[in-house]
């Protein structure tokens, strides 16, 4: 199945990009994890530690640093990475979740589309049936999408790294399986995304774009998977752009007057940081003015669409538990803090 | 009800078979149709499944056509992710569970395999006809291969028809409005395209009858 | 001058990118530095510190996180933008030379580019006059271009970040004027690099790409201001990508036998992630492949051009003073750890 | 050796006008020369410069030219940035001091402007003509002026020719390889572009031409 591309990658034989491309993550960061290559999990080093509730997560690869990159101290256990765009097969969450069971429970934090949430649902089933307690948390923050009976619901975007975040650092206090499971809950409950696509991105084994965006048009209510927004309108200023995401986000979450809040501007890969710092510079003040306080952010490609052009904005509304369990340290390949 | 021809593991095996040279030719375009509204990987989804499958069964010669069928389900599982993968994988699965552990089995039987196999798609994705997925090209196959048998017609001429339900529905899926799955986050947009899934499904019966039909 | 560009940007009025981006970079790491707009300087919070040797780099924009993204705890003092692509004036080495001066010494370090050596030089002359000990550091580490008196020399890349985050080390240590400039100069003698480009990047004032690369071929030999490299050719696999990049880098170091590395693939700016790992488990393989030890790495976007898609590869040949110092804590809002 | 008209701060002024007036013409035109062989800035960083000059030289009319063209000078280069602004700047500096308080000069003052202007530039850059840079234009402009001048000629006419031998100094940098600057990094690919700096080089002293003719 060596589908020849010549699109502007740096490729080898586009099936084995998701198995190098885990080699590469695991030779450079021997310290924090390990791949298991026959099982197509990232191990964290420290899994399995007995008596901690432990975390997996996993979906489609293309999202880079998720979720590999997140494994290590403080927030994932295990990386579930499935085909480009393509959530794991139920083998390899459990896998993933017998490899990092300390005794505590396994938390599995599911993004919600229909693929991880079918495959997870079976894992943890399978699971079960070996005794390991599993809850499965599905994320489900971008309001692009209206949840209703005439939609497989809202995607899981942005939130979910925060909540692998979060809760790492509540499973890392020592929190029980109840606790880390609400703990995801809660982030989700508070969180909410919207993304804007300037360019499709191409997956590697067509070697295409998925949609055709001219120059001067941007994609509203984009998802992580290249696919198109809800609508496509001529592109405005970042200004404006801003608007939009602001809007859709807070309408929504409606936060409470003067809540402090982490906001998250988020580069789907191939926008550079000159426009993410540009896109915050627009988020905070237009926050405040909206009478909000940013006191957290976190701005870098985190969970990406391969190489789109394009950004999303999550809002998390904190409260002093959600601040402290966010500062706490962290050590993974892609966010580290406080060791 | 009496039909002309019994089936067994061989039937089994060919139909994967069919399937998995069906999807290998259709891949771009299953490919195209999911890049559409979807995230363009339904094509080598069920490419690398049915490859998989094709090379598990290789070895189950002696296996009853029901445990062929779950390992073929089994296979999907393991092998697709994505949401084909467990839909398909379920389906198959609850399909050679209606069969047991006998050596052969008679278009009646096929009949329940495939609204087992229905029945497990629906139940896991909640999906009915008219949500623009696999189901729309499913449940009117299944239906008419029932009738036709009910109606005494050859077990090849009642599965062409059923291929054909089966292609009905995947076209009817064009102007529908996606509700399951990633087209339904294209809310209207998702309008006047079909559906990768139905149209896979539509080749997964076509196969069905090119199994048996060789067979016959 | 409002040049309207339709170009895939978030973007308001292109003369005011730099100036918006680095008001976002303050408001969003206000423990960590500020930006002057005036003097149109990045100075860390904790700047100036009586009796600490300070650190201070600058250069044209658009190679973010380079250098604002590096101003904090343990790395740079200051940082001079200048408009994308061109270097900054001489007022302002010589503001943020005033500013983090803690009667020490500063350091300036600076790219070999004719452009920001010139008004370096300028600033530092202007720094002598008003009594400040300034010593200027020049970053010439590309392999692309021969250094010889028919060039401008070799250009300054991937080094830079790597004496930015070493000298800082030194410097936050308590060593002196004359220890930390030769810890720049010692990374920069054991520092090779070599970048490729897939596409052109697009320089915002004019919204257009500065050259045309169709799909499949690969410039080699780029620098990071969106130039064209020194040929161009067909695009191979990554791996023969990055045998073109060893091979460059290590014939020019010549590293001893079994010599440690730090090894540091670096993205232009529009390459994502799971690239740059898949090209780090290339590297990681063929250094090891040449007898060497890759014992330490850094991975990701720090030195871009723009949304490039392309790469490069800088390896610094360590010891164990070099690895004390790259261990050793920084906070900056791009690179951190140990804090 | 008489020329025929003594020149004044006004002369400074209406040059930096129409130097700005001619860059900010053919900004797009230097971006895309730089862009082939550079970063893609050269018009941007000229256009940046001489209009900061020209807004600063706007509340002088009382100082001597050649404070005013320290003041561009020194203007340039808190402006400009890149390679051209240090180069520039100090070489309008060097031109000035040539010129102390005195409030009017005359072609033969004029030829040792320009001459301190091009040992700037040389002393700084390090180049020599056939670089391809700046100094292939500037280098035999200044030439020119002081040959014309020698031999009597008007000074319109003088600087027509000054500004004649600077475009075909800079249409000479064509075939060159590029030994100075970013175009060097080029290595051969540089061969076949006109350098950016050269051209508006001949700009700068075409705009000469045209302010004293103007006020002659
Ligand atoms: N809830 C559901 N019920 C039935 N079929 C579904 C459902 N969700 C998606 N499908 C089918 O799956 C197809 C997409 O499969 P595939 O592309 O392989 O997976 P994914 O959507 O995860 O990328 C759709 O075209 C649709 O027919
Ligand atoms: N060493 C040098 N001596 C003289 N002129 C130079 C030198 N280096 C560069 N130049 C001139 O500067 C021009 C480029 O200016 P500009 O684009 O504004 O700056 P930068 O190269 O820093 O982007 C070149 O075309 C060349 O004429
Ligand atoms: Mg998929
Ligand atoms: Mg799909
Ligand atoms: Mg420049
Ligand atoms: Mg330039």
């Amino acid at each position: 199945m060596a589908v020849e591309t010549k699109a502007r990658k740096f490729l080898n034989n586009p099936a084995d990009l998701v198995a190098e491309s885990l080699a590469g993550l695991a030779a450079a960061h021997p310290d924090l994890l390990r791949y298991d290559a026959a099982a197509k999990i990232v191990v964290s080093k420290g899994a399995p530690k007995q008596g901690k509730v432990a975390l997996i997560s996993g979906g489609g690869s293309g999202h880079e640093p998720l979720h590999g990159g997140f494994v290590g101290i403080g927030m994932l256990d295990a990386a579930c990475p499935g085909e480009v765009f393509t959530s794991p097969v139920p083998d390899q969450m459990l896998a993933a979740t017998k490899a990092v069971d300390g005794g505590a429970g396994v938390v599995h934090i599911v993004k919600n589309y229909t693929g991880d949430v079918l495959n997870f649902k079976m894992a943890a089933e399978d699971a079960a049936d070996d005794g390991i307690k599993v809850t499965s948390i599905v994320i489900d923050d971008d309001v692009a999408v209206q949840d209703s009976l005439y939609t497989a619901g809202r995607r899981g975007v942005g939130a979910t790294v925060l909540a692998e975040k979060i809760a790492g650092a509540a499973a890392a206090g020592g929190a029980d399986l109840a606790t880390v499971s609400d703990t995801v809950k809660r982030v989700n409950e508070r969180a909410r995304s919207f993304g804007v696509a300037l360019s499709s991105c191409i997956p590697p084994a067509s070697g295409k774009p998925i949609f055709d965006l001219p120059e001067g048009q941007v994609e509203l209510g984009i998802g992580i998977h290249g696919e198109p927004g809800r609508r496509r309108e001529s592109l405005g200023s970042a200004s404006d752009v801003v608007d939009v995401m602001v809007e859709a986000v807070l309408s929504d979450l409606k936060p409470a007057k003067g809540a402090r809040l982490l906001a998250f501007v988020n580069g789907m890969g191939g926008t550079p940081l000159i426009e993410l710092y540009l896109l915050y510079h627009e988020v905070d003040r237009k926050l405040r003015a909206a009478g909000l306080e940013p006191v957290r952010n976190l701005i870098g490609s985190y969970i990406t669409s391969l190489e789109m052009a394009g950004a999303s904005l999550t809002v998390l509304e904190l409260d002093d538990e959600l601040i402290r369990l966010w500062d706490a340290p962290v050590h993974t390949p892609a966010l580290r803090w406080g060791i | 009800m009496i039909t002309e021809q019994a089936m067994d593991a061989a039937t089994i095996t060919s139909w994967m078979r069919e399937i998995e040279t069906s999807v290998r030719s259709e891949r771009d375009y299953l490919v195209q149709l999911d890049a559409a509204i979807g995230d363009g990987d339904h094509g080598t989804n069920m490419v690398r499944g049915f490859e998989a499958v094709v090379q598990a069964l290789d070895g189950e010669a002696a296996a009853p056509p029901g445990r062929l069928l779950i390992l073929a389900g089994r296979t999907l599982v393991s092998t697709v992710g994505g949401a084909s993968g467990p839909l398909w994988g379920s389906a198959l699965r609850s399909g050679g569970r209606v069969l047991g552990d006998q050596p052969t089995f008679e278009g009646g039987q096929l009949v329940e395999v495939l609204a087992a196999a229905l029945a497990s798609v629906k139940d896991l994705g909640a999906a009915v006809v008219g949500d623009k997925t696999m189901v729309d090209a499913l449940e009117p196959a299944v239906d008419t291969l029932r009738t036709e048998l009910a109606a005494s017609a050859p077990l090849a001429t009642a599965l062409g028809e059923a291929a054909e339900a089966a292609e009905t529905g995947m076209r009817a899926t064009v102007p529908l409005q996606a509700r399951k799955g990633r087209a339904s986050y294209l809310g209207e947009r998702s309008i006047g395209h079909q559906d990768p899934g139905a149209t896979s499904t539509a080749l997964i019966i076509r196969a069905l009858q090119r199994a048996v039909s060789a067979a016959g």
